[in-house]
């Protein structure tokens, strides 16, 4: 069966979530991946965007992480301190975010490119809730395309934690011990990080990807966690819900 | 108390609680007509300098026609809370680099110069990159801590993020143990804007307001400003306030001023009443690429029009509107 | 005409209370005082009430300070935290105490008798709202019975901050700056307190009472204020509303 | 940090963040359904020694049923939560010095022993003048503050009451300097319950709950308590919530079980349902007046009933329910 990279991330993004757990989600692929895993094999997923909707049954891909959609048919409607403070009690399990810019240690950048702050060469939003989700879910996912600028050695602006500087340096730094980054999907491989060094590692590579393709395509050392794995392509069911419920205007999947 | 850490940006409003009651000490709380015009409560209550901040998420549940008028009166030097701030940062913007003066001056960054799935808006870049905007860093949450700090009466209150990134360095928070269980904890001062505004869906004429959908910080900003601005949907009857004061959200002595202005948020989405106009905000970022492009749009859209009733009519009027409610309860694309 | 004590008592605190303003009360003569005044000439005076009433149109004399009359067509029905908070942030301008005791620095007691405090000799309910509504509210006011065992030179338990030790206390200890107690109204007299030394001192006594009668009735060195003032009587008007449309009843005034 | 004044009271429960994210981690996300009867639910989710504490405000919106079943099947050694604790605390003080060992141990206290202008408890001042309860003082608010605290998944937040009182010498509080602008605060340790019960009027089936009237300290008590018992008048469709989201103050993920309860408040007042007995309120302070009436009165009421509906039966019934029904909506004094 024929699919693209984009499907193939989200469904593996998907399979990621368990079902009855929750999960924090933004626009774009990790809703896609939240809707699809709870029309695959976790209809218990509760779903819950930091503006304040919790368990929303989406009827079409919300645009915004705040418009109407995002609390369509909820369970509750409330602010973003409420969906933030039942992070940071530990109640959320799942956190999906991307990024300009990842480090080994799961560290994003979405804040700018260059070297004067006041004065960047690009600027880019900044956090949004991505610290906070970062900082206060239990398991960081991150999706993103893979190249060499984007996997990078240093990012030029910590604007969201994975591990920091290694191991032990989230509680050091007063980061609630047991969380950090978990697993990055992206259109060449699925990654997670080494128990002890805390680096990214590669976990699995997608059909027809090579390993060198993958160590290539990123800045900074890479581990490899052997046996290496071979991503599950999409299956015949996952592909259709994607592509007939989840995202039939092709808005995410077309990308 | 012991500081283990300290971000080096700018504070921009002053945390202390003590001055904040000196000024709540003078604010009005008799039940008194508050209902204005857009254009008379931004001259009376926003001036040159002043912090300001904006309800709703950016482009969800937004008070356009204030941010418009700001930009309208060439407010100058402000300063902006900048949380999840995407379509009217957009408008903010506009009265920067482009020969009306300067807007914005100091702005505490979440979430800015994104439009989120929208993609990134062209204008709003070259002010940030220009550096003639003063910045100081934090997130969603953070943001949202510093004005429920203020909501609170309080200095600062505790939060569990930021810590250990350089958002934290670029921010003006602090990191402090606690002292009761030695847990390391971000200390984030807070914030009491000059001057917020924020759109609702249903007001009586002394500021007593309703809303539906989620709620953002929304609650926590109307407690924490020294002057707030209520544009809402439709004014009621301050009977039906009384009648059930479970849903009243934001009361009247939080109010300076209440405007009616139907269909506020456009372009930006109104829960339970119309879907943000995807297509008008898609030709603002198109519009946006070239200087003189955007000018020209602007004066079309913003600098030559009269008030947000015109805006409103020359974006589509009333079969636009229709076609957007449509939308937004899924009847119909609305296309 | 005629009126007893209580009525008394109650027209000198509902004079108090200043039209436009915001007073936090609680169930009893307070909050008879807070309708009163409302019904004379302060028609716009805002009352709370600490369990989340905001400005409610009392329909009869509440019988808790949570109970469905506190918030009778009221304007708002919010949470404790969100009216103490008003407080907080100084939008408050005066609250009504009682206590078991009182010093001359207006320090309250309502939480027990004896000295040993875990096993003490008569237990009272504890602070309830008040600490915080004396902490947070900018005038203090006090209804009271007037005799030597209620108005002690030193309180058994300091529950409710008055002053505190006297001049600069309340702001070494951290409380707002420019809040404190303001008015007590008792059944002899009506007091204040002394600008610079903070003690409480006699403003005015009550028709019939004479200043020997408060100086002995006090179980602490008590100032007066000159020229001493004589308590203007209720008014015809004052009765009549206070009969007939606050305490029909005569819950409070019967008492 | 620094320290500058601590209180001498114990602390009953660890206000560490991050122990009680261990335990939240463990908590059911999904939704199931969670409804069962009060007796079950307390003896599934309420354990001799642990903390508990109880919603709405003393005789107002209370879950007496959860209160009774406490004592009936003489859960021992409890820690509580006394914010303006009236008819609920004097309910669980029926535990104690009658011959049922002692189901209060430790108390929290902001309001106790007193039923507001009632008068007070003879019964409860025997109970906490007896010297068999530990107590630790707190006031309404800063009691509201700590499960705030605990509800924001923190280990304390500043409040600006208690300074300077024998109460906060009584109390586990410290005062602490804001690190932004030296004011002097009150640092206010968390409160995470063991387990708690709160009435609501409306819930469906998995624990999403709505009320009317004033929340007092519950909606941060309800995400504050490692578990959490809901009894509510009216058990409603699921379909209900999900077609008015705004209106739902507690999510299904705090709740651990869920009662349909009618009249459950009573005898204390339910918002927009029925007004507080204050006959049998009347009638119970006197009964306590002497220990063998009471204890005659307790077998009568709550000892010898098998449940919260002959609890009712025995107070009158649906006849006397409706008069209390009249008072509330001021139709007719009800006598």
């Amino acid at each position: 069966m024929n699919y693209n990279a984009m499907e193939l991330m989200i469904c593996c993004a998907a399979r990621l979530l368990e079902n009855g757990r929750t999960v924090a989600v933004g626009t774009g692929v990790p809703c896609a991946a939240a809707m699809l895993a709870q029309r695959t094999h976790a209809p218990d997923l509760v779903i819950l965007f930091e503006a304040g909707g919790v368990a929303p049954q989406l009827p079409t891909m919300p645009i915004s992480v705040g418009d109407s959609r995002t609390f369509h048919r909820a369970v509750m409607a409330t602010s973003m301190a409420d969906i933030m403070e039942a992070c940071q009690r530990g109640m959320i399990d799942y956190t999906f975010l991307g990024g300009a810019q990842i480090d080994a240690y799961g560290n994003l950048n979405s804040t700018l490119i260059g070297n004067d702050y006041q004065k960047p060469k690009v600027r880019f939003p900044g956090s949004g809730g991505a610290n906070d989700l970062a900082s206060l879910c239990w398991r960081i996912l991150v999706v993103t395309n893979h190249d060499p600028r984007r996997f990078v050695e240093k990012v030029d602006f910590l604007t969201t934690p994975g591990y920091l500087t290694g191991p032990g340096a989230r509680e050091a730094a007063g980061l609630p011990p047991g969380t950090g980054p978990y697993r990055v999907i992206t259109d060449l491989a699925v990654l997670g990080y080494h128990e002890q060094s805390c680096r990214m590692e590669i976990l699995s590579l997608h059909p027809g990807v090579t390993r060198e393709q993958v160590l290539k395509a990123t800045g900074f050392a890479l581990g490899v966690r052997e046996p290496l794995e071979l991503t599950s392509s999409p299956t015949a069911t996952e592909l259709r819900i994607l592509r007939e419920e989840v995202d039939p205007h092709r808005y995410i999947i077309g990308r | 108390m012991d500081i283990l850490s300290r971000g080096d940006g700018p504070l921009f409003v002053d945390p202390s609680a003590n001055h904040a009651r000196q000024f709540f000490s003078t604010k009005a709380r008799a039940l008194v007509d508050k209902v204005t015009t857009v254009a008379e409560a931004v001259r009376d209550l926003v001036h040159d300098g002043d912090y300001l901040a904006i309800g709703g998420f950016g482009c969800d549940r937004i008070p356009t026609a204030v941010t418009h008028e700001i930009v309208r009166q060439r407010k100058q030097n402000l300063g902006f809370a900048g949380h999840t701030a995407t379509h009217d940062f957009q408008i903010l913007c506009a009265g920067n680099l482009l020969g009306r003066g300067q807007t914005l001056a100091r702005v505490d960054i979440a979430y800015v110069v994104g439009l989120e799935a929208r993609g990134l808006s062209p204008h709003a870049r070259r002010v940030m990159e220009s550096g003639e905007v003063v910045c100081t860093e934090w997130s969603n949450y953070t943001l949202a801590v510093r004005l429920k700090a203020a909501a609170m009466g309080l200095p600062f209150l505790p939060a569990r993020s930021l810590l250990g990134t350089d958002s934290f360095r670029r921010s003006a928070a602090q990191v402090i143990a606690c002292p009761f269980t030695g847990e390391r904890l971000a200390a984030i001062p807070a914030l009491y804007p000059d001057v917020a505004a924020i759109h609702v869906h249903e007001a009586d004429r002394y500021g007593n307001c309703r809303l539906r959908g989620t709620s953002v910080a929304d609650l926590d900003l109307a407690r924490a400003a020294r002057k707030l601005i209520i544009t809402c949907e439709r004014l009621i009857p301050h009977e039906e306030i009384r009648q059930d004061p479970t849903r009243t959200v934001i009361p009247f002595f939080c109010v300076d001023a209440v405007c009616e202005v139907p269909y506020g948020s456009y372009p930006g989405n109104m829960p339970y009443e119309y879907f943000s106009d995807e297509e008008h905000l898609r030709r603002w970022l198109e519009a946006e690429r070239e200087p003189e492009t955007y000018q020209r749009f602007l004066d079309d859209y913003l600098f030559g029009v009269k008030d947000f009733a015109e805006y409103l009519h020359r974006c589509g009027g009333l079969p636009r509107l229709q076609q957007l409610r449509q939308q937004e309860f899924l009847l119909h694309r609305g296309r």
